[in-house]
């Protein structure tokens, strides 16, 4: 913590700004579980296997860059699966579809949306005025969330028409689909929110020290709600996206993305404690998490045992971060 | 007209008088040194000036004027700013983001960042005190001493809130640092009085001294003197503010035994580990040795060392001559040591849990029957040791977090003493916050345990400490041993001795 | 260790606690039920499925619905989320309240789910019918209340569409899309593609893995698969119609839409408009909205006594209904399905039997 | 509390507080019931109530156990996939080891959970980490051992005791289960666990720096919240007569859910296992009493929802907890 003598400060501000040795892991080991699965598949290193499992990353791209704000701020956030429920049969009612006259197209999109950032602001509300965990807080807006869809639902299936929705899951732009280019935009947004407003920095800064900004005078709570709803958003668009490539809205459509979201970002650098990580970290993170599915298919690993290496890998990911900071009377929730 | 005015301040804590009727006027562009000694009352008179504490009676008054402060922003915008004790920085920002957290001005417009502003601003502060840390360096890669600076740049911004020349408190600013940092500081400080009132806490009296026009004694919760530092005389301070009762006995030193063992309890030989490179000490059963450094001597760890709470890579330890392997607390309280650490609210004690429990956290077999508790045996335990040591608590399972600092420390102690096995204790600033009257009492209880045999290790919070208390001095510098001075009752050095071989 | 000792002891002590009783105590099963003597209007409907949210199900409880309305009743409908515990706890609740005139028509979430919904029905004394799932060797005969397992027979319909994709594609590699591994349906129809492609030695089976009956995960998989074996795949043999739809979109998103021969199972609507279209090949007709009508239906029957369970023979407690294999040529017919309230009459419940279950 | 209060009251104000808190669960119970019974009036009988105790045994076990793991400050997510994993050793085992397969589930169970705390503890993984790792892998060790299916029980009788009725009222699995919480809390309140578990709950660093063996307590906690899942399974593999490879893996987030209903906080410490049974009671009724009323299953899940969030906001104490991430 403290240094000696004054040579001690000259050392520390090489590596003041730019990217510190711990960060370096994850793209480390996505490079090499890549090469690994390269050189034991010729299938796996197709630029046609290639651009599928970019194709697939997009959705758990954008939904882990929403879960990715809410963990920097120490929270957890467990309504993605209902959320994206809730967005995916929105979507699906309001742009032309086999169900009813709607077809208000790109108002339909940004109607889901909107309602993914309405539950989100439900969560971070529950959070900041009943003091209910996040944990909990968001787990019951899920629940929420698929009752809404299920109510949205009503027994018939709405398929999509929109020719401009279904063609972001099928219309190719140098190569990848569209979905993968708003997830790349979406990455992009995330990155400059976290890096250049306030609401971003905040977040970050409420995962580092949340007691010292209410010292400081900041009032914590609105950015808290701020930061549920733009994970909300983000999840809101994943159901979106994930209507558009199965051209129709299903309830389940968000199923199994709450904890892959937080695997990816914390495979990719976030901690859950908050403060460190961020959304290019996560990015790695999916795509490290993706690499790997798609590997063990493709090497022909048993689809039995594959949720089971992701786990060892997750948790080698992890403890291969931690172990090098391992100290004594260190305390490990 | 005074720039900062209190009168008759009064603020209750559960069992303690924190603040008796204190009066303070800090004028325009003056340095006010405010002294006490720990648990005089400073740090919650400070509290009540930024707004995180609201007195039970009395007023304050700014440039004339009586206010509420309800919080750190409302005392911002009426020019009161504080550098806290424990630094309030968030260190995953940049420091140009910490200096202007809560109120970015012109450096977020409609919540987008504009970090060209933004640097500028917090280079404008920087300037303001000459410091030359780069506004956009993480918080958490500067050194302690940077840190601080960012943090005075910090409160300089609420210039910025209110037209009014600001008054700056500065809490116990130069604890931590070295005697060039706090040159480097006081060089700030005479900086700020151009444009700004400080008010300066310390303890030490030679740096209060040193950089104050005036000074304002603290003595449990009341004023009571104010001297002008021009011509004041240090010892005459110091009575004022250990008050004239305990100023002659304050360490209890006629109650200290002679050390007459042959063997050392504790012998280290060669220990290195991170902070720290092969140290060698020894501790006689009845002994305190007092271990005294800046921060950063490695003298911490070193402790924590010796209860297996810091990884060693070389180096033995001995108590009496057995050689003992310490990979874990748990060990080293197997070998008969205790530890009282630093950070008592964090480390030493369980806050939410009651005074019983933290009491017998440690050594379990007093209140046990077989592997059971046994609630009457627990309860006669703890109240006997709640009578020796006079710890004031409403009941035994009254949570210890409602307790005063001092009675807290004494149940963190009377944890290691209730198994009446502990050979070695090793205190790591164990009165750290407390007021002199408990001070006082932890001080007797060192010499009683001493005199019954056990070794004492201390890390003490100030140079008079350690040397009022102990009978050897080892002085780390650097993380290794760079003198051992003897301190025996009648022979005591003086505090210029041991800074001489401290840096 | 020490709770284990207690618990051992528990369970000796439980042995010969003489209180101890294998049903509970109070109301309980009333045999007046059993024999048929239930007013009409006093008969409690019960339709249980997965969930609300697929249209294959969703139809289902819509024709509980409207035979629930025909005799002047209503349906409690109930849904458990594809989980197995809180079927059996939802099962257990209802069997838990008035169970003297309770008909109940599930749709048990896998095999293994059955026995215990047959055993409290039975205990219960309420009549139950139980769709598509069911172990080999549990039999409606051998109990009172549980008047009947309804099935279709998954192997013939997994082979007719294996079948008409080696007919669609001549010779080529497939891939199969498994459903839910642990249910009868998904191991019948595999079992019958099986017997197709032992049919079929030109069509051969590339690769096949489980895609759980959802669409989204079909939809991964066959990206996946398809970015495995490239070319090669011509077909996509589907356990159900909502795979078949994901499979389609993969295909889509592949640019392949057309080029590879995609079929499944159960004719929800989106499949047949799809064949209608040309870019599904085939699919066999389960009726959901005749499913959950007639199930209540046989249960009404026998609990106003119209129906006895002595008088009926044993082909009628476990059956195939009919079923047909819907492509091009007569998708048109299935495109708006309907259930004729005749089906519903106490005499006509067993008219879509085409054999007992083997 | 009031302010005005003379200094001589605040003692007894003290007091009073934590007391209404400990009974908010029993609270929420009791309206919740209520609420029920208003909603049909049926549904209040005896007969109703056992079917609810009956039902709810497997998750009190499952929430009890993790409460541990929780008040020691971590958490376990595969609590519900060792119990899945469980049903399937045992479904298994039966055959051939008759009623001994109820120990050596039970035994394996603990092992595993003991397995998990002892990676959390020496790679200083994070417990949430861990247990997410465990979960999957335990999932896909099930899977391949089962062959993906399910494992019938053909001859139950030696897990039949557990589904059999104490005076015909009262259901056997309910009253092991209860047993089991007594047992654990009886184990913590007659013996120093209880200080140790509290203090690595609140306090990690102070408890380790009293000498608590917090590395043995947090390894113990899995340890135990296996057993239990271990229990669990065999609860479910006698009601089921089989097991599944993933027959109780949505019991995960209700066995969660009750123990933060039940008050305990999640950030360790504070609560206890007869909060989490409390709160099993309340999920449970949530789960299967909604339906039974007659409540839609979209409405079902939406009042699911905020019925949860509104309890615990009711039964946490927030006194207790400083910063509610």
């Amino acid at each position: 913590m403290t240094v000696t003598t004054e040579v001690a400060p000259a050392p520390r501000r090489s590596s003041r700004r730019g990217a510190s040795f711990r960060d370096a892991g994850p793209p480390v080991a996505l490079i090499v579980i890549f090469g690994v699965f390269a050189a034991l598949s010729p299938q796996f290193r197709s630029f046609g296997n290639v651009q599928n499992i970019v194709d697939s990353a997009a959705v758990l791209a954008v939904v882990t860059c929403g879960i990715t704000f809410v963990l920097m701020m120490g929270s957890i956030d467990l309504s993605a699966a209902g959320v994206m429920g809730a967005s995916a049969l929105t979507v699906s009612l309001l742009v032309a579809n086999n169900r009813n006259g709607n077809d208000f197209g790109f108002f339909g999109i940004l109607a889901a949306v909107l309602l993914g950032c309405a539950f989100g602001c439900l969560s971070g509300l529950a959070l900041v005025l009943l003091k209910v965990p996040s944990f909990m807080a968001t787990l019951g807006v899920s629940a929420v969330g698929l009752g809404v869809a299920t109510l949205m639902f009503a027994g018939v299936q709405p398929n999509i028409s929109d020719a401009a929705l279904k063609g972001w899951a099928v219309e190719r732009f140098l190569g990848f689909s569209y979905l993968t280019w708003i997830a790349v935009a979406c990455i992009l947004l995330g990155w400059l929110i976290q890096r250049y407003t306030r609401l971003g920095r905040y977040a970050y800064a409420i995962g580092g020290a949340e007691e010292v900004l209410t010292l400081s005078g900041v009032q914590v709570r609105p950015y808290k709600v701020a930061v549920f709803a733009l994970a909300g958003a983000f999840y809101g668009l994943g159901g979106v996206m994930v209507t558009s490539q199965l051209g129709a809205g299903l309830v389940q459509a968000g199923n199994g993305y709450d904890f892959s979201a937080i695997t990816a970002a914390v495979v990719g650098g976030t901690l859950l404690t908050g403060g460190r990580g961020g959304v290019l970290h996560s990015a790695v993170g999916v795509l490290l998490v993706m690499v790997l599915t798609n590997g063990l298919v493709q090497v022909g690993v048993s689809p039995y045992w594959q949720g089971g290496v992701e786990g060892v890998i997750v948790v080698a990911a992890v403890a291969a971060a931690v172990i090098p900071q391992r100290r004594r009377n260190q305390v490990v929730k | 007209m005074n720039a900062l005015e209190v009168r008759g301040l009064v603020k209750h804590y559960p069992g303690v008088k924190a603040l008796d009727g204190v009066d303070l006027v800090v004028r325009p562009n003056e340095v006010l040194g405010l002294a006490g000694e720990n648990g005089a009352g400073k740090s919650t008179l400070l509290k009540a000036l930024v707004g995180l504490v609201s007195p039970d009676q009395g007023q304050i008054f700014v440039r004339g004027q009586a206010v509420k402060l309800r919080n750190v922003v409302d005392a911002a915008n009426h020019g009161i700013g504080m550098v806290f004790q424990e630094q309030s920085l968030v260190p995953n920002l940049t420091a140009a983001e910490n200096i202007v957290l809560g109120s970015e001005g012109a450096g977020v417009r409609r919540g987008i960042y504009r970090w060209n502003e933004m640097r500028r601003l917090a280079q404008e502060q920087l300037d303001k005190i000459g410091s030359p840390i780069d506004p956009l360096a993480r918080t958490d890669t500067l050194t302690f001493a940077e840190r601080q600076m960012v943090e005075i740049a910090k409160v300089l911004r609420i210039e910025q809130r209110s037209q009014h020349p600001p008054v700056i408190i500065l809490d116990e600013p130069t604890s931590v640092l070295e005697s060039k940092e706090i040159e480097t500081l006081f060089a700030q400080i005479r900086r700020l009085r151009e444009f700004a009132s400080v008010v300066f806490v310390s303890h030490r009296l030679d740096e209060v001294l040193d950089v104050c026009d005036r000074v304002t004694v603290l003595r449990s919760g009341q004023s009571v003197g104010e001297v002008a530092t021009a011509g004041a005389v240090p010892r005459e301070l110091h009575r004022m503010m250990i008050g004239s009762t305990g100023s002659d006995d304050h360490y209890h030193e006629n109650a200290a035994t002679p050390v007459t063992a042959d063997q050392p309890r504790l012998s280290v030989r060669g220990l290195s580990g991170k902070s720290f490179h092969d140290v060698d000490l020894d501790v006689a059963a009845g002994e305190i040795l007092a271990i005294v450094g800046v921060h950063g001597s490695g003298r911490e760890d070193v402790c924590r060392a010796l209860f297996g709470a810091e990884p060693t890579t070389a180096g033995e330890i001995r108590m009496d001559g057995t050689k003992v392997d310490l990979p874990s607390t748990r060990a080293a309280c197997a070998a008969g040591i205790g530890y009282v650490p630093a950070e008592r609210k964090i480390e030493g004690m369980v806050g939410s849990m009651s005074v019983a429990d933290n009491m017998t956290l440690a050594k379990q077999k007093p209140r046990l029957t077989g592997p059971f508790v046994a609630p009457k045996k627990q309860a006669a335990l703890v109240d006997s040791w709640i009578k020796r040591l006079s710890i004031r608590t409403p009941r035994r399972d009254t949570a210890i977090g409602r307790l005063s600092g001092g009675n807290q420390q004494k149940v963190v102690l009377a944890r290691w003493l209730i198994g009446g096995d502990v050979k070695l204790l090793l205190l790591d600033h164990p009165t750290r916050g407390l007021d002199i009257g408990a001070r006082s009492e932890v001080y007797r209880l060192m010499r009683e345990l001493a005199s019954s045999g056990v070794a004492t290790v201390l890390l003490a919070d100030s140079l008079e400490e350690a040397i009022g208390m102990a009978d050897r001095i080892l002085v780390m510098n650097d993380g290794r041993v760079a003198a051992e001075v003897a301190c025996p009752s009648g022979g005591k050095p003086s505090p210029l001795d041991l800074v001489k071989e401290m840096v | 260790m020490k709770k284990m000792a207690v618990i051992v002891s528990l369970s000796l002590t439980a042995a010969v606690l003489a209180g101890c009783s294998e049903q509970q105590a109070g109301g309980g099963s009333d045999t007046a039920a059993a024999d048929g003597a239930c007013d009409p209007s006093k008969v409690r409907l019960v339709g249980q499925v997965r969930n609300e949210s697929n249209p294959y199900e969703a139809s289902w409880l819509t024709g509980g619905d409207t035979f629930a309305k025909s005799v002047g009743l209503t349906q409690e409908r109930l849904t458990y989320g594809g989980d197995s515990t809180k079927q059996q706890e939802q099962i257990s609740q209802i069997l838990a309240g008035d169970t003297k005139c309770l008909v109940m028509n599930v749709l048990p979430n896998g095999d293994s789910d059955t026995a215990p919904i047959v055993k409290g029905a039975d205990q219960a004394g309420a009549f139950l019918v139980t769709q598509w799932n069911k172990p080999a060797d549990l039999k409606p005969a051998d109990y009172k209340t549980w008047l009947s397992h309804i099935t279709y027979n998954g192997e013939e319909s997994g082979q007719q569409i294996g079948d008409a994709l080696a007919e669609k594609i001549g010779s080529g590699g497939i891939i199969a899309l498994q459903g839910v591994l642990d249910t009868a349906a998904a191991k019948d129809r595999f079992k019958g593609l099986q017997a197709s492609l032992a049919k079929n030695p030109d069509m051969k089976l590339l690769d096949q893995q489980a895609a759980n009956f959802s669409r989204a995960e079909a939809l991964t998989v066959t990206k996946t698969l398809l970015a495995k074996h490239g070319d090669k795949v011509k077909g996509i043999w589907a356990a159900n119609d909502d795979m078949a739809l994901g499979a389609l979109e993969a295909l889509q998103q592949a640019g392949k839409t057309g080029k590879v021969a995609v079929a499944g199972i159960d004719a929800v609507p989106d499949a047949v408009a799809a064949i209608q279209k040309g870019d599904m090949t085939a699919t066999v007709s389960s009726d959901g909205a005749w499913q959950g009508g007639i199930g209540l239906a046989i249960g009404f029957c026998y609990a106003t006594g119209k129906l006895k369970v002595a008088d009926t023979p044993a082909d009628d407690r476990a059956f195939f209904a009919k079923q047909f294999l819907i492509t091009k040529d007569n998708a048109a017919e299935f495109a708006q399905p309907k259930t004729d309230p005749a089906d519903f009459e106490c005499g006509n419940v067993f008219n879509r039997k085409v054999g007992p279950l083997t | 509390m009031s302010t005005s209060a003379a200094t001589a009251a605040a003692p007894v104000a003290v007091k009073e507080r934590p007391r209404l808190s400990g009974f908010m669960p029993i609270i929420a119970l009791v309206a919740l019931i209520a609420a029920l019974t208003v909603a049909d009036p049926d549904f209040l009988t005896q007969r109703s109530l056992t079917a609810v105790s009956r039902t709810a045994a497997p998750l009190i076990l499952l929430a009890a156990g993790a409460t541990i793991v929780v008040l020691c400050g971590g958490i376990d997510l595969s609590i519900a996939a060792l119990a899945s994993l469980s049903t399937v050793f045992l479904a298994l085992w039966i055959p051939n080891l008759g009623g001994l397969a109820t120990l050596a589930v039970i035994g394996v169970a603990t092992l595993i959970g003991a397995l998990q705390g002892t990676a959390h503890v020496l790679l200083r993984i994070p417990s949430f980490i861990v247990t997410l790792g465990g979960m999957s892998i335990l999932s896909a060790v099930a899977l391949v051992v089962s062959g993906a299916g399910t494992v019938r029980v053909v001859d139950d009788s030696t897990v039949k005791w557990l589904d059999l009725y104490v005076a015909g009222y009262v259901p056997m699995s309910f009253m092991v289960a209860v047993l089991v919480v007594a047992l654990i809390a009886l184990l913590l309140k007659v013996t120093p666990l209880q200080s140790w578990v509290s203090a690595t709950g609140y306090a990690e660093s102070a408890a380790r720096l009293a000498g608590t063996p917090v590395d043995l307590v947090k390894i113990g906690a899995f340890a135990v919240s296996g057993a239990c899942a271990g229990l669990a399974a065999v609860m479910l593999v006698s009601r089921q007569f089989s097991g599944g490879p993933t027959m109780a893996d949505n019991l995960l987030l209700p066995a969660v859910a009750a123990i933060v209903v039940g008050g305990t906080a999640i950030t360790g410490g504070h609560g206890s296992v007869w909060r989490s049974l409390a709160g099993a009671l309340v999920v449970t009724l949530l789960r299967v009493g909604l339906p039974i009323v007659g409540v839609p299953s979209a409405y079902e899940q939406i009042l699911y929802g905020a019925i949860i969030v509104v309890a615990v906001a009711l039964t946490l104490d927030k006194s207790k907890v400083s910063i509610i991430k």
